[in-house]
């Protein structure tokens, strides 16, 4: 039996669920399952965080290593995301250089990372024009049971808080005055919703992804103000559903915010 | 999220003159190569975009083939010429997302499952940009589908909405992209006001969201206007075939 | 009905006008489709010019930005040409990295500009061995018909004319005495044959090109000098056939320079 | 062949206070991932290896395919904060070499001529790097394919020994091998004390050679026995099928 | 086009020594390669290239085959330590074209219609390089397609001919190349006096051109009867295999 | 008959003639084929050397250019050493980026000239932290009849003595005290044995390559200490195999130091 008819008989059982109102794993339509988050397991990385959601596993690892800035942005440090979705995680995924899969999850975290403004770029000045701190946030998949990218971005907050700056290793002094922490300045939570024959599921496995029309992540910070929105999926989406489903993450966000960060 | 700060709203009015939920200047051709199935070129201000669509054709390393439906690819590429730095011929991280989003947002209303085993493909040259790309590209590859005779429910519209001085506004230039608060490519089907893209970043409230998504809707409807028009001209002017339909529209600026 | 069979129709066809004196459009055999030169159309591009050759469109934008010299020409700025043989412009074209023959189109029209020198590197030297302009002349293919070289390399030079250095842009100060356009010293004009049974056809469009067994390109000053010769396609040529395809060739240069350069 | 001089024996202990032929602990977890056919979860000392195994699948490209065995696919992979500086994501030459190696290191254990025409896929992730990555992404492997029922003649166990000042050792950690004077790892089954991995570089006699080789089929021994209780462990509670197994060993530091 | 001026022709004689139509030195060696089908490696002055034949053969993703005809790959490479500056390895776009312009030099001779379907690959290495290294690969190329028993029409024979000083001569060697103002490879079928190939850059007038062409016309006679010398040289003394031809000709100074 | 089969019958040969004591070139069990080393035969490298082991031929070019030491040690040279399988040199090597063959081979020629320390990188420092001379150590593979490493790894060594530094062509003016050749103080030489049924076969030829379970190189000094092992294959071996190996691997490489090098 080919691979195509199982995924067909997965998805119509997902389908012949939700019209009974029930979840494939028992969950409510707007649960999470359940989250843990463990902190600084790489001793490498300045930063490091393992986020599972359910049996979903990202590790993400933050480094830090002086470079150029910018042209445009002499007097800041430099961002960068990086997403691998490791053959390893998944039958699915393959050797290679990154997809666009990939890319978009690193663009998504990085984009709520970015857009909260949580990390004080120009604090990561070393020297303007010549030498700024680069912060590499490298989103490792493990383990792909469905929503790589709320753990990713999970993933990443997490590991951003209590970084110390590698000053030392490349033999930068600092001035008393100077801190030698990043300080985040706020804590970007994605909240990812599948859209499946009208209905809203918060936090889709993978069946229920593999199932969905639609899909929309929803990045939203401290106060409840969004920093990142992206739909992908070859489906269509209502405005009502839209509005929900951005009310329903702006508010998961702040019990995963509360809880974990 | 950006750099030093310009005031882009003077007595009510932004910098190129247009009010809040004005577009700019739009301007359609259709079939303007001969190489294509199916061709549009799409101006929004002073974004030049031209589409070209090829298919259904056969895939030709026969594993990509999907047995129900057709696979549309989608590539949104900007012309190394077309932006103030030179760009990198090739794609780049953010071309390959905005490809997969756009795709997400034509796929919708093509009949792929008519097609079975074939590949549709949608090529999309950004020749100038001033913000609000993907948007232009995306009106002129759903125009150029459409001429390239491709099976659809519908067409697609699209634009972006975003924040400047605390205002939401319609259809960013690149002034205000760079110096704004916030941005929000949206893509639907009029018609139906279903959504088949979006995008956002930046800072929004719930509320400036609602507004945003509101003013959005609105501008499609509009777009999908002038496509439909132009779509109505070509055909019924297709004795004399080629011949070339210009729709204005807006007043901007620039 | 397969494609080869059909490009093998087509090809008959090409052979059977030919032998009644007759190219498949009507034109005469050293005649050019109708041309168009529409300049400055893309405003983010120092120098930019649309060129049609009957279908034929190609795309071409020069970009000038400041880069670091080659360490053996310390004073001069470097000129770098690129072309994309975009999939929108044919079925043929296929995306992904240059090709050889988006690399040999490109290296076909730099060594025209190139060698007739009409760009005055050792002015565009901003600070010796540190600084020099670098012009980057990027062909865009956008319909292929047949001859996009002939289109690519009259792009390339209508562009090239009339362009301001954008010295603000980058922060440049210019004394007094200099010139912040870019002068040029020479109108190289590429003119393409191809040889199909015997005749000699310029301008080909795209049958008559998959009907030739061999392509002539032949670019050439305002003097009549030739700056450049490329022989392609897997048939040979007789001397006698190559004198006059150079003659012609000459001769077609003169013309199209009096009327588009 | 290193920087520095840094004393790396005090009092005829090593820095992180091992003797000459003690291992860094090592602490074992099987079927650690839900999607993998088999997975295993190895440290050793700061080491910590991740394998997947997949497989036997079919192999896509046909050509690719042997019409007797089985192919083994290995990839080691570091991940970009597994060291002190990052890594750029991808292959580099040194991951091609120890990938193409350790996959020789179990090749003649998998019993491929059992599945013709398929593909056996073997990754190795490190997360965390201290030296003798490969070793320990060897033994993850190695337990790795037993989880994932692959038919296997024996387990394959590895480990590097090295010199440090002037003394053949066991499993030099990262400072060790940084200033060390040679390392050198190995690969067996532990078994029948067949050698399936060894490479060597820096300086070592005939006679420091085979000392080491002596030191490294010792730990082998020890590290088989580990594997291979580990994987009873799982089995004999495999009614409670996914429960992690821990096994400690050794006493360092880090 | 060329950098500071150096006066290249003495009392009517080039720098090495050489008259204006006067040939670099050539040296042939056929078959000196095992593993390849055919081979030969020529000398041109100090140009060293080694070409090397393979096929007919079968082409392995079936969908470059064609059903016609036998697909000629030609692919002309310097090797790393071949020139003053490292050359870095892999192709540029410099080979890249040089294959081409290469491939079809040789296409009009090889009978490609007796073997539909497969591939002949004609693989040539620049060891030593002194301008002119095109014509050299051909040169080779077109012996060893021949000593691989490739049926082919006739042989093709290549020069350079050049503009010095404001003089058209033949050959040119690096220093000439660098400080000349024109060049202009040519590849003939020497016995029906048909041109294959013909690049040309730098400046020439027509009446120059024509010079230059009678120049190389005459210089392909020459090397086409080295050519064809250490062929039926090496085939009259195959009864003991192997046996490598020497040719030797000009008295260039290298 | 397919290639596969025709392999199966030429490797039933090679264990065949083993069986009676025979390899099938009639050598000894431990004799190299004959070797030819012939040295400085590329004017533009600034050392080079042709091996031959019997039909197996393997051209190295030896490059020095100044660059930029690497930020952990600045007052070093670097050596680089690549190896290129040219599509040529088999019928089995294509075109492409380097191979785990191509990476493996390059890496054990490089850790026999690394580890064994012959050449003083310290001497290559021309400027600390700024310049240093690069020494691209470039293997060529000819002509692949078996057992390419240990040609690669003796034309190395062998293009490697009597290097005059290019100080002139790069304007570098040395003071009197300084040389500028660069010394070579070992010799490392490699030798690659193969295991066939329980034999141990010295300087594999293809057949015997590709009938073999596995091949063991051994890199030593002219001191006799190991520089380098590598193990391939994907067969196992008996300790006192590899003892044997190893004794018969310095024995060699010395006969091989005496006569070449």
């Amino acid at each position: 039996m080919g691979l195509e008819v199982i995924s067909d008989i997965r998805t119509d059982y997902v389908y012949n669920l939700l019209e009974s109102g029930k979840r494939i794993d028992g969950r409510g339509f707007h649960d999470y399952r359940e989250i843990s988050v463990e902190r600084d397991i790489v001793n490498k990385a300045e930063g490091s965080a393992l986020v599972k959601i359910g049996d979903t596993a990202v590790l993400v690892g933050v480094k830090l290593e002086p470079g150029v800035p910018f042209p445009d942005t002499p007097d800041r440090g430099i961002l960068m995301t990086n997403a691998e979705l490791r053959p390893g995680a998944s039958p699915d995924f393959e050797i290679g250089p990154p997809n666009e899969d990939s890319i978009e999850l690193a663009r998504i975290v990085d984009r709520g990372i970015r857009e909260s403004e949580t990390i004080d770029l120009e604090k990561l000045c070393i020297e303007e024009g010549e030498k700024v701190w680069m912060i590499f946030i490298d989103i490792h998949a493990l383990d792909n049971d469905g929503n790589l990218i709320d753990a990713a971005a999970l993933g990443a907050i997490a590991s951003l808080s209590n970084i110390r700056i590698p000053n030392e290793r490349y033999g930068l002094v600092l001035e008393e005055t100077e801190e030698d922490t990043l300080s985040i300045r706020d804590t970007p939570v994605a909240v990812t919703l599948v859209e499946v024959e009208g209905n809203l599921l918060v936090d889709p496995n993978l069946y229920e992804e593999n199932a969905a029309a639609c899909r929309l992540t929803v990045s939203s910070n401290a106060d409840g103000t969004l920093s990142g929105i992206q739909k992908s999926g070859s489906g269509g989406l209502k405005k009502e559903q839209i509005s929900e489903m951005v009310e329903i993450g702006i508010e998961k966000a702040g019990e995963i915010r509360e809880k974990f960060l | 999220m950006k750099k030093e700060k310009i005031e882009l709203i003077k007595d009510g009015k932004r910098l190129d003159g247009r009010g809040f939920e004005e577009l700019r200047e739009i301007k359609i051709e259709i079939d303007v190569l001969k190489r294509a199935d199916g061709s549009c070129y799409f101006e929004l201000g002073n974004n030049k975009a031209l589409a070209a669509v090829y298919g259904p054709r056969e895939i030709h390393p026969r594993h990509l083939q999907n047995e129900k439906t057709a696979v549309v690819v989608y590539n949104y590429n900007m012309a190394p010429f077309s932006a103030t730095d030179r760009k990198r011929p090739g794609p780049d991280r953010r071309s390959v997302e905005i490809s997969k989003a756009s795709r997400c947002a034509l796929d919708p209303v093509i009949l792929k499952e008519y097609y079975p085993k074939t590949t549709i493909n949608v090529y999309v040259e950004l020749l100038q940009s001033d913000a609000g790309t993907r948007t232009a590209a995306i009106n002129a590859a759903s125009i150029a589908l459409a001429a390239a005779g491709i099976p659809m429910r519908d067409l697609v519209s699209s634009i972006a909405v975003g924040k400047i001085d605390g205002e939401v506004v319609l259809d960013l230039n690149a002034v205000e992209d760079n110096h704004g608060e916030a941005d929000m490519p949206v893509a639907m089907i009029a018609r139906t006001n279903t959504i088949t893209m979006l995008q956002m970043d930046g800072r929004f409230t719930k509320d400036e969201f609602e507004v945003g998504m509101k003013l959005a809707e609105k501008a499609c409807h509009e777009i999908y206007e002038l496509q439909r028009a132009a779509l109505i001209a070509k055909y019924s002017e297709s004795v004399n075939a080629n011949v070339n339909v210009n729709v204005n529209t807006g007043r901007g600026e620039e």
